[in-house]
Protein backbone atom coordinates (compact mmCIF):
# COMPACT_ATOMS: atom_id res chain seq x y z
CA UNK A 1 0.00 0.00 0.00
CA UNK A 2 1.07 3.61 -0.91
CA UNK A 3 0.28 5.53 2.37
CA UNK A 4 1.20 2.31 4.61
CA UNK A 5 3.00 3.62 7.87
CA UNK A 6 6.02 1.93 9.54
CA UNK A 7 5.51 1.34 13.22
CA UNK A 8 8.12 1.45 15.40
CA UNK A 9 7.02 0.66 18.65
CA UNK A 10 3.45 -0.09 20.11
CA UNK A 11 2.84 3.34 21.29
CA UNK A 12 3.26 4.61 17.31
CA UNK A 13 0.43 1.83 16.56
CA UNK A 14 -2.07 2.54 19.66
CA UNK A 15 -1.81 6.15 18.31
CA UNK A 16 -2.87 4.99 14.77
CA UNK A 17 -5.74 2.66 16.06
CA UNK A 18 -6.76 5.74 17.91
CA UNK A 19 -6.75 8.20 14.85
CA UNK A 20 -8.94 4.87 13.51
CA UNK A 21 -11.79 4.19 15.67
CA UNK A 22 -12.42 8.19 15.50
CA UNK A 23 -12.72 8.34 12.11
CA UNK A 24 -14.76 4.69 12.03
CA UNK A 25 -16.86 5.58 15.15
CA UNK A 26 -18.34 2.46 15.05
CA UNK A 27 -17.20 -1.16 16.51
CA UNK A 28 -14.47 -2.54 14.55
CA UNK A 29 -13.09 -5.94 14.70
CA UNK A 30 -9.97 -6.78 16.25
CA UNK A 31 -9.18 -8.76 13.11
CA UNK A 32 -9.96 -6.08 11.07
CA UNK A 33 -7.77 -3.55 13.00
CA UNK A 34 -4.82 -6.18 12.25
CA UNK A 35 -5.60 -6.06 8.52
CA UNK A 36 -5.80 -2.26 8.26
CA UNK A 37 -2.88 -1.97 9.95
CA UNK A 38 -0.89 -4.62 8.41
CA UNK A 39 0.40 -6.36 12.06
CA UNK A 40 -0.54 -9.53 13.76
CA UNK A 41 -3.19 -9.97 15.92
CA UNK A 42 -1.59 -10.46 18.38
CA UNK A 43 0.15 -7.26 18.29
CA UNK A 44 -3.04 -5.27 18.02
CA UNK A 45 -4.26 -6.94 21.15
CA UNK A 46 -1.12 -5.73 23.06
CA UNK A 47 -1.56 -2.12 21.48
CA UNK A 48 -5.48 -2.10 22.06
CA UNK A 49 -4.44 -2.90 25.95
CA UNK A 50 -2.35 0.10 26.05
CA UNK A 51 -4.73 2.76 24.89
CA UNK A 52 -7.25 1.23 27.14
CA UNK A 53 -4.72 1.81 29.86
CA UNK A 54 -3.44 5.23 28.84
CA UNK A 55 -7.29 6.14 28.12
CA UNK A 56 -7.58 5.34 32.02
CA UNK A 57 -6.05 8.78 32.81
CA UNK A 58 -7.84 11.18 34.32
CA UNK A 59 -6.70 13.20 31.89
CA UNK A 60 -8.57 11.91 29.25
CA UNK A 61 -11.94 12.12 28.25
CA UNK A 62 -12.33 9.00 25.99
CA UNK A 63 -12.49 5.50 27.04
CA UNK A 64 -11.91 1.95 24.63
CA UNK A 65 -15.33 0.10 24.71
CA UNK A 66 -14.64 -4.25 24.34
CA UNK A 67 -17.39 -6.59 23.01
CA UNK A 68 -17.34 -9.49 21.25
CA UNK A 69 -13.72 -9.35 19.46
CA UNK A 70 -14.42 -5.79 18.66
CA UNK A 71 -13.39 -2.04 20.18
CA UNK A 72 -14.97 0.91 19.91
CA UNK A 73 -13.72 4.52 21.31
CA UNK A 74 -16.54 6.51 23.09
CA UNK A 75 -17.11 9.44 25.78
CA UNK A 76 -16.38 8.25 29.69
CA UNK A 77 -19.74 7.95 31.57
CA UNK A 78 -18.50 10.65 34.26
CA UNK A 79 -19.50 13.48 31.22
CA UNK A 80 -22.57 12.51 30.33
CA UNK A 81 -24.38 15.11 32.22
CA UNK A 82 -22.81 16.94 28.87
CA UNK A 83 -24.39 14.76 26.69
CA UNK A 84 -28.10 14.78 27.34
CA UNK A 85 -28.63 15.63 23.77
CA UNK A 86 -27.24 12.32 22.36
CA UNK A 87 -29.28 9.63 24.12
CA UNK A 88 -30.57 7.89 21.39
CA UNK A 89 -34.40 7.82 21.19
CA UNK A 90 -34.24 3.99 21.24
CA UNK A 91 -32.96 4.67 25.06
CA UNK A 92 -35.52 7.02 26.64
CA UNK A 93 -38.35 4.64 26.90
CA UNK A 94 -39.11 2.70 29.85
CA UNK A 95 -38.45 -0.45 29.83
CA UNK A 96 -41.58 -2.86 31.17
CA UNK A 97 -40.63 -5.48 33.70
CA UNK A 98 -40.68 -8.23 31.85
CA UNK A 99 -38.65 -6.96 29.31
CA UNK A 100 -35.67 -5.44 32.11
CA UNK A 101 -36.17 -9.47 33.39
CA UNK A 102 -34.81 -10.52 30.11
CA UNK A 103 -32.41 -8.47 29.41
CA UNK A 104 -30.63 -8.47 32.63
CA UNK A 105 -30.56 -12.56 31.92
CA UNK A 106 -29.21 -12.06 28.80
CA UNK A 107 -26.48 -9.70 30.30
CA UNK A 108 -25.20 -11.52 33.15
CA UNK A 109 -25.38 -15.34 31.21
CA UNK A 110 -24.88 -14.40 27.68
CA UNK A 111 -24.54 -15.89 25.06
CA UNK A 112 -27.97 -17.39 25.76
CA UNK A 113 -30.65 -19.47 23.99
CA UNK A 114 -34.02 -17.88 23.87
CA UNK A 115 -35.09 -21.52 25.76
CA UNK A 116 -32.56 -21.09 28.37
CA UNK A 117 -34.73 -17.67 29.10
CA UNK A 118 -37.89 -19.07 29.50
CA UNK A 119 -36.85 -21.74 31.25
CA UNK A 120 -35.49 -19.33 34.12
CA UNK A 121 -38.99 -16.89 33.83
CA UNK A 122 -41.12 -19.94 33.18
CA UNK A 123 -42.70 -17.70 30.11
CA UNK A 124 -42.36 -17.70 26.52
CA UNK A 125 -40.22 -14.71 25.72
CA UNK A 126 -40.37 -14.37 21.81
CA UNK A 127 -42.19 -10.98 21.97
CA UNK A 128 -39.80 -9.35 24.27
CA UNK A 129 -36.72 -10.86 22.41
CA UNK A 130 -38.34 -9.24 18.91
CA UNK A 131 -39.08 -6.04 21.02
CA UNK A 132 -35.14 -5.86 22.25
CA UNK A 133 -33.44 -6.47 18.99
CA UNK A 134 -35.76 -3.69 17.62
CA UNK A 135 -34.70 -1.70 19.80
CA UNK A 136 -30.87 -2.09 19.11
CA UNK A 137 -30.04 -3.48 23.28
CA UNK A 138 -29.57 -6.61 22.00
CA UNK A 139 -28.17 -8.88 19.05
CA UNK A 140 -27.82 -12.18 17.84
CA UNK A 141 -24.57 -13.70 19.13
CA UNK A 142 -23.49 -14.79 15.29
CA UNK A 143 -25.04 -15.34 12.36
CA UNK A 144 -24.56 -19.18 13.44
CA UNK A 145 -27.69 -20.56 14.45
CA UNK A 146 -27.35 -22.79 17.44
CA UNK A 147 -29.42 -26.44 17.75
CA UNK A 148 -31.77 -24.76 19.62
CA UNK A 149 -32.13 -21.38 17.56
CA UNK A 150 -29.89 -18.13 18.35
CA UNK A 151 -28.22 -17.32 21.08
CA UNK A 152 -28.91 -13.66 21.85
CA UNK A 153 -26.10 -11.07 23.87
CA UNK A 154 -26.18 -7.25 24.97
CA UNK A 155 -25.32 -4.79 22.01
CA UNK A 156 -22.47 -2.21 22.27
CA UNK A 157 -25.10 0.66 22.26
CA UNK A 158 -26.54 -1.38 25.40
CA UNK A 159 -23.15 -1.42 27.28
CA UNK A 160 -22.35 1.91 26.31
CA UNK A 161 -26.29 3.04 27.82
CA UNK A 162 -25.09 1.14 30.69
CA UNK A 163 -21.88 2.90 31.04
CA UNK A 164 -19.67 -0.48 31.21
CA UNK A 165 -16.54 -0.38 29.24
CA UNK A 166 -17.06 -4.37 29.05
CA UNK A 167 -19.62 -6.74 30.02
CA UNK A 168 -16.87 -8.18 32.53
CA UNK A 169 -17.54 -4.78 34.20
CA UNK A 170 -21.51 -6.27 36.10
CA UNK A 171 -21.29 -5.62 39.22
CA UNK A 172 -20.73 -8.71 40.48
CA UNK A 173 -20.43 -10.59 37.22
CA UNK A 174 -17.71 -13.60 38.05
CA UNK A 175 -20.16 -14.41 41.05
CA UNK A 176 -23.47 -14.61 39.15
CA UNK A 177 -21.92 -16.19 35.95
CA UNK A 178 -20.33 -18.75 38.45
CA UNK A 179 -23.99 -19.40 39.67
CA UNK A 180 -24.97 -19.85 36.87
CA UNK A 181 -23.24 -22.42 35.35
CA UNK A 182 -23.92 -24.35 38.45
CA UNK A 183 -27.57 -24.21 37.53
CA UNK B 1 -48.93 -2.78 11.88
CA UNK B 2 -50.13 -5.29 14.43
CA UNK B 3 -49.03 -4.26 17.60
CA UNK B 4 -46.41 -6.72 20.13
CA UNK B 5 -47.82 -7.04 23.07
CA UNK B 6 -45.65 -5.35 25.33
CA UNK B 7 -45.97 -7.36 28.75
CA UNK B 8 -46.28 -5.42 31.80
CA UNK B 9 -46.28 -8.38 34.05
CA UNK B 10 -43.88 -10.43 35.98
CA UNK B 11 -43.18 -14.24 35.06
CA UNK B 12 -44.31 -16.83 36.49
CA UNK B 13 -41.43 -18.09 38.40
CA UNK B 14 -40.45 -14.28 39.58
CA UNK B 15 -44.16 -14.23 40.63
CA UNK B 16 -44.02 -16.94 42.67
CA UNK B 17 -40.63 -16.50 44.34
CA UNK B 18 -41.89 -12.81 45.34
CA UNK B 19 -44.80 -14.37 46.86
CA UNK B 20 -43.17 -17.13 48.89
CA UNK B 21 -40.50 -13.93 49.78
CA UNK B 22 -42.94 -12.05 51.02
CA UNK B 23 -44.23 -13.85 53.62
CA UNK B 24 -40.20 -14.67 54.55
CA UNK B 25 -40.92 -18.51 53.93
CA UNK B 26 -38.56 -21.22 52.61
CA UNK B 27 -39.13 -23.03 49.34
CA UNK B 28 -40.48 -26.19 50.59
CA UNK B 29 -44.00 -28.05 49.52
CA UNK B 30 -45.68 -26.80 52.50
CA UNK B 31 -45.17 -22.90 51.30
CA UNK B 32 -46.03 -23.56 48.06
CA UNK B 33 -49.45 -24.93 48.92
CA UNK B 34 -49.62 -22.14 50.83
CA UNK B 35 -49.33 -19.31 48.20
CA UNK B 36 -51.50 -21.13 45.61
CA UNK B 37 -53.78 -18.90 46.71
CA UNK B 38 -52.34 -15.95 46.37
CA UNK B 39 -51.17 -16.92 42.57
CA UNK B 40 -54.44 -17.76 41.27
CA UNK B 41 -55.67 -14.40 42.39
CA UNK B 42 -52.40 -12.91 40.39
CA UNK B 43 -53.61 -15.02 37.50
CA UNK B 44 -57.26 -13.31 37.61
CA UNK B 45 -55.51 -10.06 37.30
CA UNK B 46 -54.14 -11.07 33.91
CA UNK B 47 -56.30 -9.75 31.61
CA UNK B 48 -55.80 -9.13 27.66
CA UNK B 49 -52.37 -11.59 28.11
CA UNK B 50 -52.04 -13.76 24.78
CA UNK B 51 -52.84 -17.42 25.48
CA UNK B 52 -49.40 -18.76 24.61
CA UNK B 53 -48.39 -16.62 27.67
CA UNK B 54 -51.48 -17.25 29.63
CA UNK B 55 -50.87 -21.14 29.13
CA UNK B 56 -47.29 -21.16 30.48
CA UNK B 57 -48.80 -19.48 33.87
CA UNK B 58 -51.53 -21.93 33.80
CA UNK B 59 -48.82 -25.32 33.73
CA UNK B 60 -47.23 -23.06 37.11
CA UNK B 61 -50.82 -22.91 38.47
CA UNK B 62 -51.67 -26.83 37.35
CA UNK B 63 -48.70 -27.71 39.70
CA UNK B 64 -49.67 -25.63 42.71
CA UNK B 65 -52.39 -26.82 42.89
CA UNK B 66 -51.02 -30.67 42.97
CA UNK B 67 -48.75 -29.49 45.83
CA UNK B 68 -51.84 -28.27 47.60
CA UNK B 69 -53.63 -31.51 46.78
CA UNK B 70 -51.31 -33.64 48.16
CA UNK B 71 -50.49 -31.15 51.52
CA UNK B 72 -54.44 -31.45 51.78
CA UNK B 73 -54.81 -35.37 51.08
CA UNK B 74 -51.51 -36.72 52.77
CA UNK B 75 -53.13 -40.26 51.47
CA UNK B 76 -53.00 -38.67 47.28
CA UNK B 77 -50.11 -40.78 45.54
CA UNK B 78 -48.73 -38.75 42.63
CA UNK B 79 -47.85 -40.45 40.43
CA UNK B 80 -43.65 -40.19 39.09
CA UNK B 81 -43.91 -37.62 36.49
CA UNK B 82 -45.95 -35.48 38.67
CA UNK B 83 -43.41 -35.86 41.37
CA UNK B 84 -41.54 -34.77 38.98
CA UNK B 85 -42.72 -31.82 37.95
CA UNK B 86 -43.13 -30.72 41.84
CA UNK B 87 -39.17 -30.61 42.17
CA UNK B 88 -38.70 -28.94 38.82
CA UNK B 89 -40.99 -26.57 39.60
CA UNK B 90 -39.30 -26.07 43.03
CA UNK B 91 -36.14 -26.51 41.09
CA UNK B 92 -36.39 -23.62 38.91
CA UNK B 93 -37.71 -20.92 42.11
CA UNK B 94 -34.50 -21.96 43.86
CA UNK B 95 -32.95 -20.72 40.72
CA UNK B 96 -34.33 -17.98 40.19
CA UNK B 97 -33.65 -17.01 43.75
CA UNK B 98 -30.11 -17.12 43.31
CA UNK B 99 -29.84 -14.86 40.41
CA UNK B 100 -32.31 -12.48 41.61
CA UNK B 101 -29.93 -10.11 42.94
CA UNK B 102 -28.53 -9.90 39.81
CA UNK B 103 -31.14 -8.89 38.00
CA UNK B 104 -32.36 -6.02 40.72
CA UNK B 105 -28.12 -4.57 40.45
CA UNK B 106 -28.88 -4.30 36.86
CA UNK B 107 -32.19 -2.53 36.76
CA UNK B 108 -30.33 -0.24 39.41
CA UNK B 109 -27.57 -0.13 36.55
CA UNK B 110 -29.49 0.72 33.78
CA UNK B 111 -31.67 3.07 35.45
CA UNK B 112 -28.61 5.38 36.46
CA UNK B 113 -28.04 7.14 32.97
CA UNK B 114 -24.80 7.42 33.74
CA UNK B 115 -23.52 6.31 29.52
CA UNK B 116 -20.76 6.80 26.93
CA UNK B 117 -21.51 8.60 23.45
CA UNK B 118 -19.65 7.18 20.37
CA UNK B 119 -19.57 8.84 17.28
CA UNK B 120 -21.58 7.96 14.10
CA UNK B 121 -20.13 5.78 11.33
CA UNK B 122 -17.46 8.18 9.48
CA UNK B 123 -18.72 11.38 10.74
CA UNK B 124 -17.07 13.95 8.83
CA UNK B 125 -17.32 12.72 5.98
CA UNK B 126 -19.33 13.40 2.87
CA UNK B 127 -21.60 11.24 1.33
CA UNK B 128 -19.93 9.72 -1.98
CA UNK B 129 -21.56 7.58 -4.61
CA UNK B 130 -20.38 4.10 -3.71
CA UNK B 131 -22.48 1.43 -5.63
CA UNK B 132 -20.96 -2.51 -4.82
CA UNK B 133 -20.83 -5.19 -6.81
CA UNK B 134 -23.82 -7.45 -5.78
CA UNK B 135 -25.86 -4.06 -5.90
CA UNK B 136 -29.06 -4.71 -8.88
CA UNK B 137 -32.16 -4.72 -9.53
CA UNK B 138 -32.32 -8.60 -8.99
CA UNK B 139 -30.33 -8.72 -5.39
CA UNK B 140 -33.00 -6.19 -4.27
CA UNK B 141 -35.88 -8.25 -5.40
CA UNK B 142 -34.30 -11.32 -3.95
CA UNK B 143 -33.79 -9.72 -0.71
CA UNK B 144 -37.12 -8.57 -0.61
CA UNK B 145 -38.55 -11.64 -1.31
CA UNK B 146 -36.59 -13.04 2.08
CA UNK B 147 -37.75 -10.18 3.70
CA UNK B 148 -41.54 -11.19 3.73
CA UNK B 149 -40.89 -15.15 3.40
CA UNK B 150 -39.75 -14.45 7.25
CA UNK B 151 -42.15 -12.29 7.77
CA UNK B 152 -45.44 -14.23 6.92
CA UNK B 153 -44.28 -16.87 9.39
CA UNK B 154 -44.25 -14.16 11.74
CA UNK B 155 -47.58 -13.35 11.07
CA UNK B 156 -49.04 -16.21 10.59
CA UNK B 157 -47.63 -17.20 14.13
CA UNK B 158 -49.36 -14.25 15.80
CA UNK B 159 -52.56 -14.72 14.56
CA UNK B 160 -52.59 -18.15 15.55
CA UNK B 161 -52.15 -16.42 18.87
CA UNK B 162 -54.92 -14.26 17.89
CA UNK B 163 -57.65 -15.98 16.93
CA UNK B 164 -56.84 -18.69 19.88
CA UNK B 165 -59.73 -17.24 21.89
CA UNK B 166 -58.91 -15.80 25.37
CA UNK B 167 -60.27 -17.91 28.26
CA UNK B 168 -61.09 -15.92 31.09
CA UNK B 169 -61.20 -17.27 34.38
CA UNK B 170 -64.67 -15.08 35.39
CA UNK B 171 -66.58 -16.39 32.89
CA UNK B 172 -65.91 -19.78 33.37
CA UNK B 173 -66.53 -19.02 37.14
CA UNK B 174 -69.93 -18.18 35.86
CA UNK B 175 -70.22 -21.02 33.26
CA UNK B 176 -70.09 -23.50 36.58
CA UNK B 177 -72.31 -21.58 38.63
CA UNK B 178 -74.88 -21.49 35.24
CA UNK B 179 -74.56 -25.07 34.61
CA UNK B 180 -75.11 -26.46 38.07
CA UNK B 181 -78.55 -24.07 37.98
CA UNK B 182 -78.76 -25.86 34.75
CA UNK B 183 -78.82 -29.25 36.72
CA UNK B 184 -75.43 -30.78 35.47
CA UNK B 185 -73.85 -32.20 38.92
CA UNK B 186 -70.75 -33.91 37.81
CA UNK B 187 -67.50 -31.93 36.48
CA UNK B 188 -66.82 -35.35 33.85
CA UNK B 189 -70.16 -33.75 32.20
CA UNK B 190 -68.79 -29.98 32.33
CA UNK B 191 -65.77 -30.38 30.50
CA UNK B 192 -67.19 -33.13 28.53
CA UNK B 193 -65.58 -32.34 24.43
CA UNK B 194 -63.82 -29.30 25.80
CA UNK B 195 -60.17 -28.09 25.16
CA UNK B 196 -57.43 -29.13 27.73
CA UNK B 197 -56.43 -25.60 28.13
CA UNK B 198 -60.44 -24.90 29.11
CA UNK B 199 -60.46 -28.12 31.06
CA UNK B 200 -57.90 -26.52 33.57
CA UNK B 201 -59.24 -22.96 33.53
CA UNK B 202 -62.60 -25.04 34.59
CA UNK B 203 -60.59 -26.63 36.85
CA UNK B 204 -59.25 -23.35 38.58
CA UNK B 205 -62.39 -21.99 38.27
CA UNK B 206 -64.21 -24.92 40.34
CA UNK B 207 -61.72 -23.94 43.04
CA UNK B 208 -62.29 -21.06 43.41
CA UNK B 209 -65.84 -21.53 43.68
CA UNK B 210 -64.93 -23.96 46.57
CA UNK B 211 -62.70 -21.90 48.04
CA UNK B 212 -65.41 -19.00 48.71
CA UNK B 213 -67.74 -21.58 49.57
CA UNK B 214 -70.18 -21.20 46.71
CA UNK B 215 -70.46 -24.60 45.30
CA UNK B 216 -69.80 -27.95 47.27
CA UNK B 217 -67.80 -30.74 45.71
CA UNK B 218 -67.18 -34.19 46.65
CA UNK B 219 -65.75 -36.85 45.72
CA UNK B 220 -66.05 -40.87 46.47
CA UNK B 221 -62.82 -42.07 45.83
CA UNK B 222 -59.82 -41.48 43.80
CA UNK B 223 -60.23 -40.52 40.20
CA UNK B 224 -63.94 -40.76 40.64
CA UNK B 225 -65.73 -38.11 39.03
CA UNK B 226 -66.14 -34.82 40.80
CA UNK B 227 -69.99 -34.14 42.55
CA UNK B 228 -70.77 -30.32 42.62
CA UNK B 229 -73.72 -28.75 43.74
CA UNK B 230 -74.73 -25.99 45.14
CA UNK C 1 -28.53 18.51 36.96
CA UNK C 2 -28.02 14.96 38.43
CA UNK C 3 -25.15 14.14 37.00
CA UNK C 4 -23.46 17.10 36.70
CA UNK C 5 -19.55 16.85 37.36
CA UNK C 6 -17.79 19.71 39.74
CA UNK C 7 -14.33 20.62 37.97
CA UNK C 8 -11.43 20.62 40.19
CA UNK C 9 -8.71 21.53 37.88
CA UNK C 10 -7.67 22.83 34.36
CA UNK C 11 -6.68 19.17 33.58
CA UNK C 12 -9.94 18.01 34.53
CA UNK C 13 -11.84 20.57 32.29
CA UNK C 14 -9.39 19.24 29.30
CA UNK C 15 -11.41 16.18 29.74
CA UNK C 16 -14.74 17.01 29.67
CA UNK C 17 -13.75 18.88 26.45
CA UNK C 18 -12.07 16.21 25.02
CA UNK C 19 -15.15 14.40 25.61
CA UNK C 20 -17.97 17.60 23.86
CA UNK C 21 -15.76 17.73 20.76
CA UNK C 22 -15.59 13.93 20.22
CA UNK C 23 -19.36 13.85 20.11
CA UNK C 24 -20.35 17.17 18.51
CA UNK C 25 -17.28 16.01 16.12
CA UNK C 26 -18.11 19.78 13.92
CA UNK C 27 -15.58 23.18 15.32
CA UNK C 28 -17.34 24.67 18.38
CA UNK C 29 -16.98 28.18 19.79
CA UNK C 30 -15.35 28.57 22.76
CA UNK C 31 -18.51 30.58 24.30
CA UNK C 32 -20.56 27.21 23.02
CA UNK C 33 -18.14 24.99 24.73
CA UNK C 34 -18.30 27.11 27.85
CA UNK C 35 -22.02 27.31 27.80
CA UNK C 36 -22.29 23.82 27.81
CA UNK C 37 -19.78 22.90 30.57
CA UNK C 38 -20.68 26.06 32.47
CA UNK C 39 -17.39 27.78 33.00
CA UNK C 40 -16.16 31.09 32.53
CA UNK C 41 -14.64 31.34 28.86
CA UNK C 42 -11.14 32.00 29.96
CA UNK C 43 -11.23 29.13 32.22
CA UNK C 44 -12.21 27.16 28.51
CA UNK C 45 -8.72 28.96 26.78
CA UNK C 46 -6.13 27.46 28.91
CA UNK C 47 -7.97 24.03 29.24
CA UNK C 48 -8.42 24.11 25.27
CA UNK C 49 -4.35 25.14 25.53
CA UNK C 50 -3.64 22.45 27.42
CA UNK C 51 -5.50 19.68 25.44
CA UNK C 52 -3.97 21.21 22.36
CA UNK C 53 -0.47 20.51 23.92
CA UNK C 54 -1.08 16.80 25.28
CA UNK C 55 -2.61 15.98 21.83
CA UNK C 56 1.43 16.73 20.31
CA UNK C 57 2.09 14.01 22.22
CA UNK C 58 3.13 11.30 19.64
CA UNK C 59 1.14 8.66 21.92
CA UNK C 60 -1.85 10.22 20.34
CA UNK C 61 -4.03 9.72 17.50
CA UNK C 62 -5.54 12.88 17.68
CA UNK C 63 -5.15 16.63 17.48
CA UNK C 64 -6.98 19.73 18.16
CA UNK C 65 -7.59 21.99 15.46
CA UNK C 66 -8.20 25.14 17.31
CA UNK C 67 -8.47 28.83 15.62
CA UNK C 68 -10.84 32.13 14.84
CA UNK C 69 -12.41 30.96 18.56
CA UNK C 70 -13.69 27.60 17.11
CA UNK C 71 -12.11 24.01 18.50
CA UNK C 72 -12.54 20.92 16.55
CA UNK C 73 -11.17 17.56 17.38
CA UNK C 74 -9.65 15.69 14.22
CA UNK C 75 -6.93 12.68 13.31
CA UNK C 76 -3.29 14.14 13.24
CA UNK C 77 -2.01 14.39 9.38
CA UNK C 78 0.45 11.90 9.21
CA UNK C 79 -2.95 9.11 9.00
CA UNK C 80 -4.81 10.90 6.68
CA UNK C 81 -3.78 8.83 3.55
CA UNK C 82 -3.91 6.08 5.19
CA UNK C 83 -7.53 6.59 6.64
CA UNK C 84 -8.65 7.56 3.14
CA UNK C 85 -7.52 4.09 1.77
CA UNK C 86 -9.86 2.86 4.60
CA UNK C 87 -12.42 4.10 3.53
CA UNK C 88 -12.03 3.21 -0.11
CA UNK C 89 -11.53 -0.06 0.37
CA UNK C 90 -14.57 -0.02 2.80
CA UNK C 91 -16.87 0.80 0.42
CA UNK C 92 -15.72 -1.29 -2.35
CA UNK C 93 -16.49 -4.32 -0.79
CA UNK C 94 -19.88 -6.04 -1.20
CA UNK C 95 -23.36 -5.04 0.25
CA UNK C 96 -24.49 -7.34 3.34
CA UNK C 97 -27.25 -8.92 2.87
CA UNK C 98 -28.56 -7.18 6.52
CA UNK C 99 -27.45 -3.88 4.06
CA UNK C 100 -29.06 -5.19 0.80
CA UNK C 101 -33.04 -6.41 3.14
CA UNK C 102 -33.01 -2.49 4.27
CA UNK C 103 -32.16 -1.21 0.86
CA UNK C 104 -34.69 -3.59 -0.98
CA UNK C 105 -37.33 -1.81 2.04
CA UNK C 106 -36.34 1.24 1.04
CA UNK C 107 -36.51 0.70 -2.94
CA UNK C 108 -39.99 -0.54 -2.91
CA UNK C 109 -41.53 1.14 -0.23
CA UNK C 110 -39.93 4.69 -0.33
CA UNK C 111 -40.16 7.45 1.52
CA UNK C 112 -40.16 4.95 4.49
CA UNK C 113 -39.17 5.60 8.14
CA UNK C 114 -36.96 4.08 10.24
CA UNK C 115 -39.31 2.45 12.40
CA UNK C 116 -40.89 0.39 9.72
CA UNK C 117 -37.78 -0.62 8.48
CA UNK C 118 -37.14 -2.36 12.03
CA UNK C 119 -40.35 -3.60 12.13
CA UNK C 120 -39.99 -5.46 9.17
CA UNK C 121 -36.77 -6.56 9.53
CA UNK C 122 -37.18 -7.25 13.57
CA UNK C 123 -33.71 -6.14 13.93
CA UNK C 124 -32.21 -2.58 14.56
CA UNK C 125 -31.08 -0.65 11.48
CA UNK C 126 -30.02 2.80 12.47
CA UNK C 127 -26.07 1.64 12.03
CA UNK C 128 -26.55 0.03 8.31
CA UNK C 129 -28.98 3.36 7.29
CA UNK C 130 -25.88 5.36 8.39
CA UNK C 131 -23.92 3.13 6.26
CA UNK C 132 -26.55 3.91 3.33
CA UNK C 133 -26.19 7.45 3.68
CA UNK C 134 -22.78 7.74 3.10
CA UNK C 135 -22.44 5.35 0.55
CA UNK C 136 -24.55 7.96 -1.23
CA UNK C 137 -27.13 4.98 -2.00
CA UNK C 138 -29.91 6.69 0.46
CA UNK C 139 -31.08 9.77 1.33
CA UNK C 140 -33.09 11.60 3.91
CA UNK C 141 -36.90 12.75 2.10
CA UNK C 142 -37.04 16.21 2.07
CA UNK C 143 -39.17 18.18 4.28
CA UNK C 144 -41.29 15.50 5.46
CA UNK C 145 -40.28 14.34 8.91
CA UNK C 146 -42.00 11.28 10.07
CA UNK C 147 -43.52 10.74 13.43
CA UNK C 148 -40.37 8.77 14.85
CA UNK C 149 -37.81 10.80 13.02
CA UNK C 150 -36.50 10.66 8.95
CA UNK C 151 -37.84 9.31 5.94
CA UNK C 152 -35.80 7.40 4.10
CA UNK C 153 -35.46 7.27 -0.02
CA UNK C 154 -33.42 5.87 -3.00
CA UNK C 155 -30.81 8.68 -4.20
CA UNK C 156 -30.95 9.71 -7.43
CA UNK C 157 -27.92 8.32 -8.68
CA UNK C 158 -28.69 4.87 -6.92
CA UNK C 159 -32.06 4.94 -9.34
CA UNK C 160 -29.42 6.03 -12.13
CA UNK C 161 -27.62 2.90 -11.45
CA UNK C 162 -30.46 0.73 -11.29
CA UNK C 163 -31.52 2.02 -14.83
CA UNK C 164 -34.93 2.93 -13.62
CA UNK C 165 -36.39 5.56 -13.71
CA UNK C 166 -39.28 5.42 -11.16
CA UNK C 167 -39.93 3.11 -8.18
CA UNK C 168 -42.88 1.65 -10.19
CA UNK C 169 -40.69 -0.14 -12.60
CA UNK C 170 -39.03 -2.40 -10.07
CA UNK C 171 -40.09 -6.02 -10.46
CA UNK C 172 -42.79 -7.14 -8.96
CA UNK C 173 -43.58 -3.63 -7.37
CA UNK C 174 -47.10 -4.16 -7.05
CA UNK C 175 -47.39 -7.38 -5.53
CA UNK C 176 -45.32 -6.21 -2.60
CA UNK C 177 -47.41 -2.53 -2.84
CA UNK C 178 -50.09 -4.55 -2.08
CA UNK C 179 -48.59 -7.07 1.00
CA UNK C 180 -47.04 -3.83 2.70
CA UNK C 181 -50.80 -2.26 2.72
CA UNK C 182 -51.89 -4.78 3.71
CA UNK C 183 -49.87 -5.26 7.15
Amino acid sequence: MENEKKFVNYTDIAAAIEALLFVYGEPLEVKKISKLLNIEEEKTEIALKELEERLKDDKRGLRLIFHSEKAQLATKPEFSGFLENFIKEEFKEDLTPATLETLSLIAYFSPISRAKIDYFRGVNSSFILRNLLIRGLIERASDIEGERGYLYQLSFDCLKHLGISKIEDLPEYQKFKKIFEST
Amino acid sequence: MYQLNIQQFFGPIEKLLELIEEKKMEITDLNLAEVTADFLNYLKTLVNVDSRVLADFVVVASRLLLIKSKALLPSLELTEEEEQDISDLKNRITQYQKIKPALILFRELYGRNNFSVSRPLFYNSEPVFYPAENFNIQSLNQSLNGIFEIFKQIIVESQKIDETPLIKLEEKIEEIVKQIKNGISGFGELVKEKSRMEIIVLFLALLHLLRDQIIKAEQEEKFADITISE
